[in-house]
């Protein structure tokens, strides 16, 4: 294949190799011949656009999926029957963390960590629970988390679930052996959990076992990976590619096959004032204090902080999701009292929320592209009963498939068979269609490849040239850098004085932890 | 109750008594026996001939009840000797299913509408649609509505319901001396089966008076509650010594009430409307003793007679469905088997529809 | 800046979707029309071995003017269903006990047929509404709720007819839904139209549209200001009133009711609905493949018992042909998709 | 820098768990036990009203000896409710069938019994193996599927039968279910070890927390390496087997069986079975919380036939108190939750 397979480091078999690997689905071939090597001891990196196979590639790994005959996998050096078998893999060392981080909310910690791997008493068939819960907690302490076992996993919040989801899989790693796979495992944990996490890396590679790690963030890859693997359209086109000495950019080209235009962000001015500025005040909420935030129409303000400042409710609260316990909003020179409000009253003035949880509160999956871009519109509406407008839909629905360059652009496709990526664009278009007067933001582009992200911010950076006020929650200081004119760090539930004007990524970390950046790994 | 007056009763006036009792055992034991000759009609019916090609419509209430087959297949042979076709159409025990199909044969213009086991009301207008088209209707195994009078385009043939369950009561009284303490399981699914279990309990208080008679309503819509009602019904009721099933559709939750009140070896079983079954459990002498059968082919080609003569404008005769009491001891002198059922050899010699074919004038064979 | 719009290697993924296939047309023809065919198919076979009694225009009659009350409880299963209730279970209760109304109500004690009827209705309607303060607002599972109103409200049909059927209803009354028009009964037209009127307001209206996506996902429909509760409640509540007025036509229809037989109603509607899952919108509840349902099934049993198969051949039927074309449909759909 | 573990934040999500106070203990033990409480209340009740008929042996002997079949086709729905498939209408018809099958073959085929019962056992197998075959493999819709099966095996059993009930078995047979044990028929004690199983099994094993899994979410189940389609279609099979000897034990009880019986088993399974999800595990269906509301409805019908009263109070009273119950343990259980 293109890529060029290096030497090996050090002694004879790689830890886990492809060859040539392949996976149809349909008439869609997500793999091609995909060739992978990961040595013994490093953190390998697997890296490519939304939908360019990475998870796929995980899911045969795993057994969840069955290749098209003709590949092979070797462990060690020996062969991995195909299809795989799911026992037999994780006995090989072979675990992974999956995109969905594969949870169940109404199931405890211990169940969920143990999930697959429950051992019956010889005669009684019963399991063992102090074992079980043993093994549990070894799991979580090295990860240095302190979980009480016995709570439910829905419970948690989405760090800690994460990090459930990555002690699950490093429970198996046996010490010099195996290969861990990390599906997007760090999307959602924060930068102080990061540092964590690598150091634990650090740790299990340092014994011998391997790591594969797919991820969106670029500067991960950079920082912490020995070698990336890259997949463009489900073919290798980089194989162990070493990352020392490899530029951002460089990784980009290789990634997209093109040369990606305006990365850096260039210093967005917001238009002269044109209207009143959305103020929000004395908002509260669980843990949210006494926030005082104000956003002018073509303005983008961040919102940001370490897990649990309560940045990340703002958005609910302003939207009118949650409840908020006290707190006022001035929009369109009208007075909304936040713990009154609930989501149609927000919406009908004017705010657009744009939620994290793509599946559980963004998209209704099965329902189409178009479906769920109008669902919130009312620009085409006349009154419950009478028909609808198709032509004018049909219109609209196209216009922003175009605008947002949602893939493939058919709107009558079902929402969940776009990728990931895709379908947080349909989630931007469905809110940006409503012409809001206030666009909130949850990881807007969480999950996304860079191409897909430059087509996000630029749409909500057309949002807001129109004249709309956007507030975005992040705990992704790229982000964040590439699309606000201002940003408010939180700490401990309240918004801190002087933000950052246009602030670089290094900023944003800078404030957040009053220290300077660092690399992931050391 | 029935310990008391039982005893107290007979040494009153035992002579008369036991003259009652002997004469009741002997119409028992009549009732008992085959018949030497159905009791076919004797007036002759002109001009059946004419009727040929037409199609009679039978509408059973359900389908799920093994009689209705029994008596639609004598009816199809009845029809089938004199050139007119039968159209079966399940009344599903549901009315807006009846309904239609009384207006099926409606509006395929059917020679006449025969009815089992329904209800006039039941399907009221589509019955009064049909009679408008001069359509002849027979209602048959009910009583008489009298809200709708019988009269040209409609003819009513009782069935042996009343005659049925009144058989079983005699038996019990004759089997128990006059002290039987009784539960009867009545369906309270139309006016004509709650007027057979009126008629038994008339037949009670009128031939014994030492008998006491319970009556455990039940209804096709609590099925599943009709097993745990009989068994309350047991324990509420002491000293009870047998229980009646009114149709043998009920015998088995009948039979599971009375398994699980823990008095089965106390307790005989009676039921009506025989069918291979409830032969079968005599026979097995399983809980049952009694078991009173009305004669289903025979039914199907009196409802021929009648259809035919309705048909041709022509009164109607009295029909008397027979009606024969099997014990344990006479139900080896039957086959118990579908096709003995068929023939009508259970209750009398098979050749009533060679006698039926000579009174409708068309060929032998 | 912009991104260069449409990268070369982009696209790639999505070929399959963009130029629909042969097989893939054939797949969804097949799925949306293949119980439709089936039905041609079955009309075909008992016009050859019935010609007598199966072409006659009785046999027309029959089938569409027979069909009312499953068309009516299977409308109102439809109210729920499409907004994510699963199974309402006591929609043929509510149809029973309504009917049952208004001849208890009118021939029993008097009353105005008229107002009889629409105390039925209103009965109905009151049924509805719990059923949906139970699942709504106070988030009691669907199944149990229904199950168990079915059975109470079969329980109070039973006690308000003292266990037995009662008729006597004029057969003035009997015209709203016997009344002949074009050979069929008044009735047929007010199922049609019924289904019509739902099948647009949920393929054409916002309304239809916000129904629909509460069904798929209750929490992105919140959040998107739809008021799902009261849509959800609405479903219930719109339920009870369709099952509230089948049932006052039904017992106008035979002039008076039997309370015991709703549950009867349970299997048909049940599997009229879900067959019509294998319809038109194949994999979806819709009203037109429903109405189809119905209509394809009655015909189906029509002719048996023409061809005077036994009683159990309809229920092979029924449960073969239910069984048989959603997985067909199924797999079809798998097949294209 | 380090991460502090367990930063404030953190453990916001469970602080209500980690102290449980006595609200919520109220709240738990009343949604857990309310049910076993009214169920004391109602034999207090009824042993004041009806002393002479209610407290009588007679009494426990018709409340615990002839739940049975109830037991085993709740048995039987749970396996696959467990599993995630939450409606199986299929069970009571797989008993009926297999119930029929061992008079029509013992009886009027003259076979050995025990091979009557074999074959009974297996054509329930077998009934489940379609089931499963459908849903899990090739991904039908369940309810569509098992209400279908329902329907066809309900004709397939009036057929083998010819619309009769048969019967005539061996008094020496019967013993299989009503041999007397300490005044109870046997019958009561193998339900009973099938509950006690079935709950060990999904309590206690490796298997019933992998089969919960797969109930609450099928592809975590999958990621996780669980067989989750060997689960799901074992939980068919189980269901099926169930039924079959119930069947079996069912028609060696009353010696024979009534193939349209097995309909009005519908309800009643489907009411003990939710009913269950409101006793000792709210909110979850559970083996031994089944039993008991299986023997609670009993009990609380049982007293009001003895009270004499019409039938349709026990129609009432079925729908009504799946209704409270269920509603009052959501509640309960919001509260403390
Ligand atoms: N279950 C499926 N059925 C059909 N096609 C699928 C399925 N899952 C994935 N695909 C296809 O496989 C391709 C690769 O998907 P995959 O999830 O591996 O991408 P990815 O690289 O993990 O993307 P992301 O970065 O967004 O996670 C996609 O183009 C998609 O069309
Ligand atoms: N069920 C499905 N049927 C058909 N195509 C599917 C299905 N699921 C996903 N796809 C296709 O798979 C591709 C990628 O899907 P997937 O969600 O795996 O992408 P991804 O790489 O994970 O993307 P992202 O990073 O955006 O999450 C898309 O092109 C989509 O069209
Ligand atoms: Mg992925
Ligand atoms: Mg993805």
């Amino acid at each position: 294949m293109t890529g060029s397979v290096p030497r090996l480091p050090g002694d004879g078999e790689p830890r886990l190799r492809v060859e040539a690997v392949s996976k149809t689905f349909g008439s869609n071939r997500a793999l091609r011949e995909v060739e992978l090597d990961v040595v013994p001891g490093e953190i390998h990196g697997l890296v490519g656009q939304n939908g360019s196979g990475k998870s796929t590639l995980a899911k045969v790994l795993t057994g969840y999926h069955g290749p098209d005959p003709g590949g092979r996998v070797f462990v060690d050096g020996a062969p991995l029957r195909l299809p795989v078998r799911p026992l037999e893999a994780r006995a090989r060392g072979l675990t992974v963390v999956h995109q969905s981080l594969g949870l169940v909310n109404d199931r405890t910690v211990v169940e969920n960590l143990r999930l697959g791997r429950f051992r019956a008493r010889r005669m009684s068939r019963r399991i063992h629970w102090r074992e079980e819960r043993d093994a549990a907690r070894a799991a979580l302490e090295r990860l240095g988390l302190d979980v009480p076992l016995e709570v439910k996993v829905g419970a948690l919040n989405e760090e800690d679930r994460a990090t459930v989801a990555i002690a699950r899989a490093l429970q198996d790693a046996q010490d010099g052996t195996g290969v861990i796979i990390f599906d997007e495992s760090t999307r959602s944990l924060t930068r102080e959990s990061l540092e964590h996490f690598y150091k634990l890396l650090d740790s299990v590679v340092a014994t011998g076992t391997s790591v594969l790690l797919i991820t969106h963030r670029l500067e991960e890859v950079l920082d912490a990976t020995d070698r990336v693997t890259v997949l463009r359209d489900g073919v290798s086109v980089e194989c162990g590619l070493p990352t020392k000495g490899l530029s951002e950019a460089d990784l980009v080209r290789t990634l997209l096959g093109r040369e990606l235009l305006g990365l850096a962000r260039e210093k967005h001015t917001a238009p002269a004032e044109t209207g009143q500025p959305v103020r929000i005040e004395g908002l509260s909420g669980q843990v949210a204090r006494d926030v005082d935030v104000s956003v002018a129409p073509g303005e983008i303000v961040g919102v940001t902080g370490i897990a649990g400042s309560g940045h990340d409710e703002v958005p609910y609260l302003v939207s009118g999701v949650r409840k908020a316990t006290a707190g006022r909003m001035w929009l369109g020179g009208k007075e909304l009292a936040l713990s009154k409000m609930d989501a149609a009253a927000a919406i009908a003035a004017g705010v657009a929320l744009v939620p994290e949880g793509r599946e559980r509160e963004g998209l209704a999956l099965e329902m189409t592209v178009a479906e769920n871009v109008l669902l919130a519109d009312r620009s085409c509406r006349r009154g419950a009963m009478a028909p609808r407008r198709r032509r004018a839909e049909r219109a609209l629905v196209g216009q922003w498939i175009e605008r947002l360059d949602v893939r493939p652009p058919a709107g009558d496709l079902p929402a969940g068979k776009l990728s990931g990526g895709n379908q947080q664009k349909v989630l931007l278009a469905k809110w940006l269609a409503t012409n809001p007067d206030l666009l909130v933001l949850h990881e807007p582009t969480q999950a996304v490849d860079v191409g897909a992200r430059h087509a996000i911010v630029a749409a909500v950076r057309a949002a807001a040239d129109a004249g709309c006020a956007v507030l975005v929650s992040s705990s992704d200081e790229n982000e964040l850098s590439l699309l606000c004119d201002r940003v408010v760090i939180f700490r401990d539930g309240a918004a801190q004085p002087d933000p950052l004007d246009h602030p670089s990524a290094d900023d944003i970390v800078q404030a957040i932890y009053s220290g300077g950046k660092r690399r992931l790994r050391a | 109750a029935c310990g008391a007056t039982g005893p107290a009763g007979t040494s009153a006036t035992p002579a008369a008594d036991n003259a009652a009792l002997s004469d009741l055992k002997k119409s028992v034991d009549q009732m008992s026996q085959a018949l030497p000759a159905y009791p076919v009609p004797t007036d002759k019916v002109d001009g059946v001939s004419s009727l040929r090609g037409k199609t009679v419509y039978y509408i059973p209430i359900t389908q799920q009840a093994p009689q209705f087959a029994v008596t639609a297949t004598a009816l199809t042979d009845a029809l089938k000797a004199a050139g007119v076709n039968l159209q079966v159409c399940n009344g599903g025990s549901n009315p807006s299913q009846i309904s239609a199909c009384v207006s099926q044969a409606t509006g395929a213009n059917a020679g006449g509408i025969i009815t089992d086991s329904i209800p006039y009301g039941m399907a009221a207008n589509a019955l009064d649609a049909a009679r408008a088209k001069k359509i002849p209707v027979l209602i048959t195994d009910q009583i008489p509505d009298s809200a709708h009078p019988a009269d040209a385009t409609l003819g009513y043939i009782q069935g042996a319901g009343g005659d049925m369950l009144k058989a079983v009561a005699d038996w019990i009284i004759v089997d128990s001396g006059g002290t039987a303490n009784v539960l009867i399981n009545g369906s309270t699914d139309s006016p004509s089966t709650k007027s057979y279990v009126d008629q038994a309990k008339q037949e009670f208080s009128a031939k014994c008076p030492g008998c006491k008679v319970t009556v455990n309503e039940i209804s096709s819509a609590n099925y599943s509650l009709i097993a745990s009602s009989t068994s309350s019904a047991i324990l509420r009721t002491p000293g009870v010594n047998y229980v009646v099933s009114e149709f043998d559709q009920y015998l088995q939750p009948t039979l599971q009430g009375v398994q699980q009140s823990g008095k089965q070896t106390s307790i005989k079983g009676a039921s009506t409307a025989a069918q291979v079954s409830g032969l079968q459990m005599l026979s097995g002498k399983n809980f049952l003793y009694v078991d009173a059968s009305q004669a289903s082919p025979y039914q199907g080609w009196a409802s021929a007679d009648a259809i035919f003569r309705l048909m041709l404008g022509k009164q109607l005769p009295t029909y008397t469905i027979p009606q024969r009491l099997f014990t344990r001891d006479n139900v080896s002198t039957v086959s118990t088997d579908a096709a003995a059922e068929g023939t009508g050899s259970w209750h009398g010699p098979a050749d009533f529809p060679d006698k039926f074919k000579a009174l409708w004038g068309v060929s032998q064979g | 800046m912009t991104v260069t719009s449409a990268a070369p290697g982009n696209a790639s993924g999505h070929k399959g979707q963009s130029r629909p296939d042969l097989k893939h047309f054939l797949g969804r023809t097949g799925s949306r029309f293949s119980v439709i065919g089936v039905w041609a198919l079955l009309v075909v076979i008992y016009g050859v071995t019935e010609p007598d009694t199966f072409l006659t225009s009785g046999t027309v009659q029959t089938i569409f003017g027979s069909q009312q009350a499953l068309v009516f409880l299977t409308a109102a299963l439809l109210c729920t269903i499409c907004v994510g209730e699963f199974v309402d279970l006591s929609v043929p209760s509510v149809l029973g006990l309504c009917a049952i109304v208004v001849p208890v109500l009118a021939v029993q004690h008097g009353w105005n047929v008229w107002l009889a009827s629409l105390a039925a209705v209103l009965v109905g309607t009151a049924a509805g509404a719990v059923n949906g303060v139970l699942t709504v607002y106070l988030g009691v599972n669907t199944i149990v709720v229904t199950l168990g109103m079915s059975t109470l409200l079969l329980g109070v049909a039973l006690w308000i007819s003292n266990l037995t059927p009662v008729s006597g209803l004029d057969s003035d009354f009997a015209q709203i839904s016997l009344f002949q028009l074009g050979g069929l009964p008044v009735g047929f037209y007010e199922g049609l139209v019924l289904m019509l009127g739902l099948a647009y307001v949920l393929a054409c209206t916002p309304l239809g549209r916000n129904m629909r996506f509460v069904g798929a996902n209750r929490e992105v429909s919140r959040l998107a200001g739809i008021r799902v509760n009261r849509i959800r409640f609405g479903a219930f509540l719109s339920a009870g009133v369709i099952a509230g007025v089948g049932g006052v036509l039904a017992a106008a229809a035979t002039g008076g009711f039997d309370p015991t037989v709703s549950q009867s109603y349970l299997l048909p509607t049940f599997a009229a609905t879900f067959l019509g899952t294998a319809i038109l919108e194949p994999g979806r509840f819709n009203p037109l493949g429903t109405l189809i349902a119905v209509y394809f099934l009655a015909t189906g049993i029509l002719g048996l018992q023409l061809m005077g198969v036994a009683g159990w051949v309809a229920d092979v039927f029924y449960g073969g042909v239910l069984v048989i074309a959603v997985t067909l449909s199924t797999l079809l759909r798998g097949r294209s998709g």
